[in-house]
């Protein structure tokens, strides 16, 4: 049989943890000298922001799952390890444009202005909820911060980001939109979906893919058999690109790079950002059960709160006092926020029924009527989630 | 006014409203330059431009999870689903997103798109260009669901859709399609949402029907109007939310009630008005209410007319539910 | 006999079938090493390997048409669906292929699989980790619909349904997933599809439940006991084919019905029921059946409890039936 | 900012007809010699059934057509112009081996034994059509030749098809499984969905993508921004190859290798088999209100028939005496085929309601009663289609 030309790509050796290909844009290197080619320069103030707002996600992360531990809150899904990404891509974006959201980036949230207070009462469902307790902790909206509306279903925020793009193209309306989603987002309809009609009308969309290495129990290589993600950014025409998503320099670098060419109608992109979930899935995952600890401490040691603060401390922008104070201003800030929540009421019962359509049609009125009217039901508890 | 087919009213109402609102785009597979399968988005390429009628790739989910990314953003999408037996590829994007949008992000994004899509059997397309699923869509809170028997509601309808704050799925009986013709205003007029028609007054029984069944209603109530039985035929217009005071006053006044409609009975949007009539009209009720609708089989090509609701099988229904 | 809850009775079946037919092979999102998100699967993936206990990539539409190939293929495999919630990207294989494959191949292509899927509220889940989309599959011809309420039945149910002909929907109740604990023989025993169960007989009024709810309607049949309301409660273990003669006895005999479910109630599986028992037992029927459901609202997380329809809001149900 | 480096893959332009790019293989040169580099060697005997295939395929179309115009039956779905890539790829597949179709190769059922008369009968959905008058015409089922149902939801056939050959796989019963489908349908869920589990699981399955250049109105330049559509292979780690689908032997040479690499267990093949669709995309359309005449009178010049003769004849093998007793012979069968289908009854009424289940349950008992015992429709009509 004759032996025809073919295009065949074996999957890469994953590289050790810290350990990147040639293609991969790193700029923070082990000694905190940033790398001179790919070093975006955003000064000393701007890199202090990002690493105290990397900072302050980790120490609400913690400090959540311990409610969650002790029954207060019902469930919370967190960003440990992968700050950098998540707080070096949204620091990318300009106040004009837009991000959707995953649902493992409040980081990137509360860096586009919403007040921690607000993040706090969705956890709590109460009545100061922006959702009005009406969807699972982490499940927020920032319409006010340019901010999309989470849901649960996997990949669907994709497309829409990809129509929000492409409507202020043709409203010539010069931005970006960044759309969150994980390595197991890259099998769902949406992403296929997404990336193709971005690829045919240039949509200003950056795509920006948080390898984290698992989707719940489910190993990247698993998820696809293709070389790299990023790679999957051929079969629709869109540019891709990856940094490590461990060093928060090297996405803002790449992403701002994506977002300006975006803006400027050159189209889309395709991040991967190689990064490693180091916690469970959520407070209701315990990831022991599938995954060995070896490989996870070997991610540990590239946390990237430690890389970005001998990044500051090289620069002698940053001491171990600093660090103190800054811990303490958001932990007393944060106590706060949640006994403010905790004292705040659940929404009220009648507010079940508004919002279904902009005007409650007569059945809604009805349902709205006889609830109620009819007894209460008993105090309502804390479960579990996904 | 110009005597219009339900094509021709459908084409008018999208390019009046594109006409005055520069946020009003329409997209779909083939939507463009052949002006879609049916014809009905026509000229509006030419007019508009492909920036505002937009031929897509081949994926309804992406139809539709752009309209509503577009919708976000402000502008009034108006994706069009080729044949309503395609629009699963999207159940997700509509049902978990569309459907959920508003309620979900307490009241900070609403999601107005007006999804346009043929229905119905009558064109011998056999199992997958015939079927009629507006009963998985009115189970869905959060979304609106519209289906016009003629060209003049066709118009107003859309309109009215399209001017909607809330995701409305408007299905077009494709039998009607070229079928019908009627003088339609060529000014602009709305038909509320919400509103049924009494189409044919009467005394004995009530009839409710929409698109194309409609007609088989009143061909049947015509029949047995002849043996004495005086039938009341309501064209819904808008299935949900439902114009409940005028079905409860007809039942109110008949006693009796059947519903026509072509999806499969089990769990079909006629269980729904058998209920809800059922409860709000229990005394009055003198006969036991009567589903006309297709059976609970794939829908058929061959015995396409054997599995729909047509005259033959309302017409023995009307008599035993009369004479009940 | 071993005591379990309802998690470890469908891990026992699903083990027994396992050992019994090689051709059984279990496919979804995390079902291998870590068992499930709720470890129904545990502990099989370590027997059968990961040729029969597949961890897929995080595509549903995947998930069930690989598994509707694999049906074609000869072989019986039972998809794990995580959550309901997150079976519409799977909605177009499951309704217009698996429900459609027997009869549009003129019966070359039988479709035997069994989706599983954890469904319903009381787990703080919210919008997207508690809904209930029975009704959307009972629509569906050629599909049937199973949701057992305790761990003896889900043994039987599980076991009749992988070995079934026919696409099955197999809905598991998460709230009384770890809640319930029964004696489960340890051998194999089938429960047939399509048999409800009464669970409580009674005179006065006939209460149709299944799965989570069922529990609600007892404690509710026992605190109107005491005013001398006396409940026929049904569990109905097979949704779809209904056992129409166990519910049509039951309603002759006590002419009042009420249906409790945690869908909307707008289309729900409700509206069915209530039009099938209007339907043939009209003029038994002494009051208006009652549906107590979820409200016609997407699912709240806060207020999970005032959106259920528990104890508190079926009692006054019984009472006004009981009473009319 | 700084110049990361990336993926970014500008589309080709595409070549005239019966131009190609490098990587495409082809075989029959326009003097109708074969390349021997390429050439699969089939033998003049095997030639000649491809040949004869083909015509006969044309034949059935061209009457078909003629028979829906004249309101004898309601819908026909043809393949004018793609028979080379039908029938070249269809007869590279062992008798063991496997087909999903899509709704375009009735050619390709026939080539796998479906008695002519069956697939007549299947046109006017009669009491003899293998799916019992359920479907539209070309939407046929051919379990007894290793071929798949027919249905119109675009793509949903490829992870079926994956599914199908994953199982084969896991009986170690070394087949390959064959699906076809169009450019339009690489914008599929089903599409993504079914090559990224090929490539995970290494399913035995070759995907024959019949690249016939539009999607009813959309052109494949609207379809998808990649550079080809082979080039969809490396988003899923699954080899891919493109060959001049007009050519019957090409496409028989690289399917054949496809099939054989698959039976061994090395995995999938996407081929991506260049042609162009002749005719209106089904009975329902008409082309000439979306492209140029220009265009399909020059890929007309590229007529897979006028190759495969040419070729043939070079070899001695065939003559114009061959081609009119050939096309007679088909004529007079496809002539009685008709006549037969036309005196033959509708299915029986009570078959609407078998095989929606194993066994009739209650209701559909109830129903089919009430329905038998009720009045009859009117005459069943002919009307559009897709
Ligand atoms: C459609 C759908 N299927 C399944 C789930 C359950 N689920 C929630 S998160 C998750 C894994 C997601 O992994 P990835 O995309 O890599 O994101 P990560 O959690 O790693 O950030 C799954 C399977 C879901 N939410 N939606
Ligand atoms: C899910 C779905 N959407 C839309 C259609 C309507 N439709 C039928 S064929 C077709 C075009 C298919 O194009 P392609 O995949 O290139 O195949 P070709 O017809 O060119 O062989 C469309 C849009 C359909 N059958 N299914
Ligand atoms: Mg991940
Ligand atoms: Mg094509």
């Amino acid at each position: 049989m004759v032996q025809t030309s073919s295009i065949d790509t074996p999957r890469r050796p994953t590289p050790a943890p810290g350990q990147h290909d040639d293609d991969v844009v790193t700029v923070i290197g082990p000694d905190g000298q940033a790398n001179p080619a790919t070093d975006p320069r955003l000064g000393v103030e701007m890199e202090r922001r990002l690493y105290t707002a990397m900072v302050r996600t980790r120490i609400v992360d913690q400090q959540l799952e311990r409610l969650q531990r002790q029954g207060r809150i019902g469930f919370h899904i967190g960003s440990l390890g992968e700050e950098a990404c998540i707080l070096g891509s949204v620091a990318a974006f300009r106040e004009q444009d837009w991000i959707f959201p995953c649902y493992r980036e409040f980081g990137a949230l509360l860096w586009r202005g919403m007040p921690l207070q607000r993040y706090v009462d969705n956890m709590y469902g109460n009545a100061n909820d922006p959702v009005k307790g009406r969807q699972m902790p982490d499940h927020y909206t920032g319409r006010p911060y340019r901010f999309g509306s989470v849901s649960s279903p996997i990949g669907t925020q994709i497309t829409q980001a990809v129509g929000f793009g492409w409507a202020a193209r043709l409203r010539r309306d010069p931005i970006a939109v960044g759309v969150y989603f994980g390595d197991g987002a890259t099998s769902s309809n949406d992403f296929h979906t997404g990336m193709n009609f971005a690829g045919v009308f240039r949509a200003p969309v950056v795509f920006l893919l948080r390898n984290n290495r698992w989707a719940i129990s489910v190993p990247v290589e698993r998820q696809s058999a293709s070389r790299t993600l990023a790679d999957k950014g051929i079969a629709y025409g869109v540019r891709a690109v990856r940094c490590d998503g461990n060093d928060a320099l090297a996405t803002y670098a790449v992403v701002r790079e994506a977002v300006e060419r975006a803006a400027r109608g050159e189209g889309p992109t395709l991040v991967e950002m190689l990064t490693y979930r180091l916690g469970g899935h959520s407070t209701s995952d315990d990831p022991r059960a599938y995954r060995a600890q070896d490989e996870v401490e070997a991610w540990r040691r590239t946390d990237p709160l430690v890389r970005m603060r001998r990044r500051l401390e090289a620069l002698g922008a940053w001491s171990e006092a600093d660090e103190q104070r800054w811990r303490a201003e958001v932990e007393a800030e944060l106590r706060a926020c949640i006994e403010t929540a905790e004292r705040t009421p659940p929404p009220a019962l009648s507010s079940m029924f508004d919002d279904v359509y902009a005007q409650r049609p007569w059945h809604l009125r009805e349902q709205a009527e006889s609830c109620e009217r009819g007894p209460r039901a008993r105090a309502h508890g804390h479960g579990g989630g996904h | 006014m110009s005597e219009m087919n339900l094509v021709q009213a459908i084409n008018a109402a999208l390019r009046q409203e594109m006409r005055r609102n520069p946020d009003v785009v329409v997209l779909g597979e083939d939507v463009g330059k052949v002006g879609g399968v049916f014809r009905v988005t026509q000229g509006l390429w030419e007019e508009f431009g492909d920036e505002r009628v937009i031929d897509t790739p081949l994926a309804e989910g992406g139809i539709i999870g752009t309209a509503i990314g577009m919708a976000l953003y402000g502008l009034r999408p108006v994706p069009e689903i080729q044949f309503a037996d395609f629009i699963y590829p999207a159940f997700d994007q509509i049902v978990s997103e569309a459907a959920k949008y508003r309620y979900r992000s307490g009241g900070e994004y609403p999601c107005p798109i007006t999804i346009r899509t043929p229905v119905g059997g009558g064109i011998r397309g056999g199992h997958y260009h015939s079927q009629s699923p507006e009963a998985l869509f009115i189970h869905t809170p959060g979304l609106k669901v519209v289906c016009p028997s003629n060209p003049y509601d066709a118009k107003g309808l859309l309109v009215s859709s399209i001017r909607d704050d809330d995701p409305v799925l408007f299905f077009e009986p494709k039998r009607v399609y070229r079928a019908v013709k009627m003088e339609v205003p060529d000014e602009e007029y709305t038909i509320p949402l919400g509103v049924a028609k009494i189409v044919r007054p009467g005394d004995h029984v009530t009839v409710i029907a929409w698109g194309a069944m409609l007609y088989e209603a009143l061909a049947s109530a015509d029949e047995v109007a002849a043996e004495g039985i005086s039938c009341e035929v309501i064209d819904l217009r808008t299935l949900w939310p439902v114009d409940i005071d005028t079905l409860v006053q007809s039942v109110q006044k008949t006693g009796r009630f059947v519903v026509v409609h072509e999806a499969p009975k089990s769990c079909g949007y006629g269980a729904e008005l058998v209920s809800l009539l059922t409860e709000k009209c229990f005394l009055r009720l003198e006969a036991p209410p009567v589903r006309v609708t297709g059976w609970d089989t794939p829908f058929p090509y061959t015995l396409e007319n054997e599995y729909l609701p047509l005259q033959h099988r309302i017409v023995p229904a009307l008599r035993e539910t009369a004479r009940y």
